[in-house]
């Protein structure tokens, strides 16, 4: 998929909870080639601090060529990013990496996103529905409290999907954590498991799916410094130990089985 | 007058370029990286990610850090190997117009020797890039850039191997990179380029571990550009083979400062990262430059800087 | 537990500091001009700008450049002399409760070794900051700091002429910053500081000139911080006195950088100018920190980095 | 004089021309010690990158606290200041260094200005004012053209004063130089000369001046670090050319025959 490079322009921005930001970009180049859990390169402002762009995955894309990221803040990269108001621009980059693998086909299809990480699960969601019935998908949603999700629960579920929601605080759906309610789920075989947030969550899904012979697909989050697979810094130990493969080229998304769970 | 092109042609010993502008060893991949988004053709030369002799892992993540107008990278020169290289990589590249130089690092002077016989002669390389960062295992890991008799070692014996230019990338983390630019002179150099990364490293202070699973690792980017550009300029005052500018080059202005300080032609490196279209944007930049101060050539700026 | 103020104390041989945040030589004048700014009695120790025996007038300008996330300073070493430090700064100096720290400088060894005796047994003079960076007129004007003898000769010759912790200063400009470390250690240095500034230049485009009178100037900030951070890394493992780290320090997250990789203490300077409550700020911060991660005493952060 | 640092809020900006704004903010501490040919120095933006605090001359002091000041959009720096909106605030230091001496006495005083250096002119013009009558006060004011100085003229006409200006392409007073009229003015004797702008101006403005010994007093513009007298970055040769002076300190504002004119 050919990389594009360009200062796309913000048609519109909603703050989501009191850390997370929804953009919507210009973009019908990126948007047409776009896939499931592809992420793009985005500059945060024009100057030389911070350096380098951010990654963030693609959250939605729409028919009218526009692409949606979620941003959270974490450091000054993603604290400028958020101050960015409707008709500016954001220089992105993208898209980029090799996104979830899915196709139709009978076996339930279980999306599993804890905080951020349901980012890329919402466009996942879309294009599954596309190719199996809203019967065959659940969404299983964790985060720390409702404030976090509450607005990306609605999406979901708007698209007439089953929703199931964990907050740790315990202010939205049941009190816990993700995992608890995947592991609740009587043991379905054949089922496909897609997962993306944080890394001890994901170790979590993968030796659970491991139990019950699940296909699993994550989502990885690296240090990156070009998204291009030329600064080879977004190494990810192999499944068989024996060197890397890198999270921009290769991922963000791999099957569970090809990476290495230390 | 105004409206005639300048002249942005520059050379490298015998090595004609069309422009002094070229992208930096690991920071552009294998050249196909970039395909899609920069007009390949257009560069003075594409200089490819360290080659060994054998394929190399590199080093655990995390491999990257940003610091204050920089970064850090411990890659630990993983690469294809010259095997590979030369079956999947080069291909590609031979379909480009812009120059082919290989950059190849080794443990030992013979593997330096041996990738120049295997690369010599061998269609579109048109020069090697020496990577005297190195550690020299034989020396108990003291890296063949640090002194001036290990760089003089191997210049001599990749000049021996190999028939077309040869270009000695410096290490900036030594006391006198006069010192070393003499040493690979006086050994056949054709040309030296610098800066490689500087030596540093980051902690986090929440794990309270170095941000880095290799401890050290390289610093890059706009915030070493003044030590850069000081070595260039004492480099270009103690060698008369010609100089190529590195470090920190992000901007038309930045690598202007290069040639007016005695750089022959310049490297953009992790401004590649940044953005993808800097090497190109600095070609045109610099013919605008020219134009406005009507001159005729790009040979005009180099080294002007340093007579006033 | 939480409750209770962390220990703040450090020391630099016999010198006892109430907290480890000094301000940096040539950053804080000689105090009294940040006295409106900041408590100046809350700093662990204030650091002047360089003394020479005699007044020194400095470089023509211009003197300062800043470049991405740093700055290029040739000041030229400009300050009082001795007499007049004595005379005139250090009165307001002597009604601080910081401890002072009197930065030395001088052509050749006999200059360090007669600013030793005279500020041997001045009230109010903690400790002397012996900057070898530099030019010993009578090598030829090579930095002292950059050959270990000479490092070594310098630090013997104040040690023996001043009674009190006499601290050296290192240069950054060397390819093995522990091998001097070692030497001045040797000669009985009670503690490192590092680094000076690293040596860099600007170029202005238009006027095709220099941007410094000078040509070279020593490059400080943010910039520099990973490369100094590394330095304290390695000079903290080849030396048992205390590292003082200096280079680029703006905020807590920095103090503690270098605390985790072994310094005993640290200086802020550039900084200084940016924000004048840099210092103060810090030290509140490295309170917090300590309470956050219920540490008893700042002596539990130093070298932590170090054993993972 | 107390220097100290506040984060001002900024009450009023105003654009004066394509690209010179001026900013209004809230300092009482800073309005209430400030005197003529004295500046401050303002950080641009909270990141790394610019790294160092700009200088800008106190342009004016109201009765409610506030200060101005004007600044010309010249590179990254003013850009990022020039941007900053109505109820933002701006990390300022001073008041520093030092400014205009003047004295109520019989002799004329004039008031030269070139380009952005008519900021600390208005500041000076008021309080001299207040010392001396209108009649005793010329304001000489020259600009690239009428956009860059017509309202600055205004506020100093607005004050009862003589304005004599002049634009180098003729769009507003007389076509020329500043220096043009000075030298026009029939040589008074005892006159007192303030001046203020780029250093050709100035160095004109200085040897007319010592032709008809006139008292002239020019405020200099160098690099500096801290404004604080604490880097010593900011030297100026003296007239002995024994030495230097620094401009944070001993400046601004020179007695012409204290610097050395090359
Ligand atoms: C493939 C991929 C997809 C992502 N998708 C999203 C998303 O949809 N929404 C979202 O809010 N975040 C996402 N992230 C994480 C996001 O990139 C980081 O939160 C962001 O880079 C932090 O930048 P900062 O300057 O605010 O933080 P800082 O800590 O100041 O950043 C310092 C450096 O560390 C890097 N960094 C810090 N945290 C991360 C992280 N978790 N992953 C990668 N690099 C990091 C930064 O890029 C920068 O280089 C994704 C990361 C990856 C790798
Ligand atoms: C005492 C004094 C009073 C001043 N008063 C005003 C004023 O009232 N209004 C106004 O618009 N400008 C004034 N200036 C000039 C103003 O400080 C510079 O235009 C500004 O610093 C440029 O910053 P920049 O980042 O936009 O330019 P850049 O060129 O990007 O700045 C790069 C570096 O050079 C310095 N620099 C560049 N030009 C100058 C200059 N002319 N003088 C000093 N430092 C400079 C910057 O401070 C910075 O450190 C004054 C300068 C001084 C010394
Ligand atoms: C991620 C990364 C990988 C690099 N790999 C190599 C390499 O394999 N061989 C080499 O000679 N230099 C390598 N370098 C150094 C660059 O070629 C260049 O010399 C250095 O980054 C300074 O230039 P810059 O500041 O423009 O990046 C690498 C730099 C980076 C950032
Ligand atoms: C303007 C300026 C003047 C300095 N003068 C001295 C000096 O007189 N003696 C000295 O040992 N170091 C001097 N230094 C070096 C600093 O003390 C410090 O080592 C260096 O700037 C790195 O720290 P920083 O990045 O926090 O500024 C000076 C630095 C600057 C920026
Ligand atoms: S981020 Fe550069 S290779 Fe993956
Ligand atoms: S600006 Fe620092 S001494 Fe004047």
């Amino acid at each position: 998929m050919p990389v594009c490079q360009q200062k796309a322009e913000i048609v519109r921005t909603e703050k989501l909870s009191t850390d997370i930001y929804r953009f919507t970009l210009q973009a019908p180049d990126m948007a047409s080639v776009a896939s499931p859990g592809q992420f793009i390169m985005v500059r945060a402002g024009e100057g030389l601090d911070p350096l380098l762009r951010r990654p963030f995955s693609i959250h939605q894309v729409t028919g009218d060529g526009s692409v949606r990221i979620l941003i959270k803040v974490i450091g000054k990269g993603t604290q400028a990013l958020a101050g960015l108001q409707t008709g500016e621009r954001m220089d992105v980059l993208g898209p980029m990496g090799r996104g979830f693998t899915y196709s139709s086909d009978q076996s339930p299809h279980f999306l599993v996103g804890g905080g951020i990480g349901i980012a890329p699960l919402l466009f996942l969601a879309e294009r599954l529905l596309k190719k199996n019935g809203p019967d065959a998908i659940k969404v299983l949603l964790g985060a720390r409290n409702a404030d976090e999700i509450a607005i990306l629960v609605e999406d979901f579920a708007s698209m007439g999907l089953e929703v199931l929601v964990t907050t740790e605080d315990g202010s939205l759906g049941n009190k816990g954590l993700v995992t608890d309610i995947l592991s609740d789920l009587q043991d379905e075989s054949a089922a496909r498991v897609y997962a993306c947030g944080p890394h001890p969550m994901l170790k979590a899904v993968v030796s659970l799916c491991r139990g019950r012979n699940w296909d699993c697909q994550v989502s990885l989050e690296t240090l990156m410094a070009c998204g291009l697979a030329a600064c080879l810094g977004c190494a990810v130990l192999r499944a068989d130990m024996n060197g890397y493969v890198h999270a921009c080229k290769d991922g963000p998304v791999f099957n569970a089985d090809n990476v290495a769970w230390l | 007058m105004a409206l005639k092109q300048p002249d942005m042609r520059t050379a490298l010993g015998s090595l004609q370029l069309a422009n002094p502008v070229m992208t930096a060893s690991g920071t552009f991949g294998y050249g196909e990286e970039y395909g899609s988004l920069v007009d390949l053709h257009r560069l003075g030369a594409i200089i490819v990610k360290g080659i060994s002799l054998l394929p190399r892992q590199g080093n655990p993540p995390p491999r990257i850090a940003e610091t204050a107008c920089g970064m850090l990278n411990a890659i630990g020169l993983e690469n294809v190997g010259l095997e590979n290289f030369l079956a999947e990589k080069l291909p590609y590249l031979q379909g480009i117009r812009a120059h082919l130089i290989v950059n190849i690092l080794g443990d030992t002077v013979e593997d330096y020797g041996e990738l120049a016989t295997r690369l010599d002669g061998v269609e579109k390389v048109a020069a090697v890039e020496v990577n005297i960062s190195c550690p020299n295992v034989k020396q108990g890991g003291v890296a063949f850039g640090t002194d001036p008799d290990m760089a003089y070692e191997v210049t001599k014996e990749v000049r021996q191997q190999f028939s077309r230019p040869v270009i000695v990338k410096l290490s900036p983390n030594v006391t006198d990179i006069g010192e070393i630019a003499s040493a690979v002179e006086s050994a056949g150099a054709a040309a030296v380029s610098l800066i490689n990364t500087v030596l540093g490293m980051a902690i986090d202070i929440q794990s309270c571990r170095p941000k880095l699973a290799n401890v050290f690792g390289g610093l890059s980017g706009p915030a070493i550009k003044p030590i850069a550009l000081r070595m260039v300029w004492q480099v270009a005052e103690s060698v008369s083979i010609p100089v190529i500018g590195i470090g920190g080059i992000t901007t038309t202005e930045d690598a202007i400062e290069f040639l007016l300080a005695g750089a022959s032609a310049i490297q953009v490196g992790t401004a590649n990262f940044i953005n993808p279209q800097a090497a190109e944007e600095i070609i045109r930049g610099i013919e605008k430059y020219l134009t406005e101060y009507s001159l005729d050539s790009v040979q005009d700026l180099i080294g002007r800087a340093r007579h006033f």
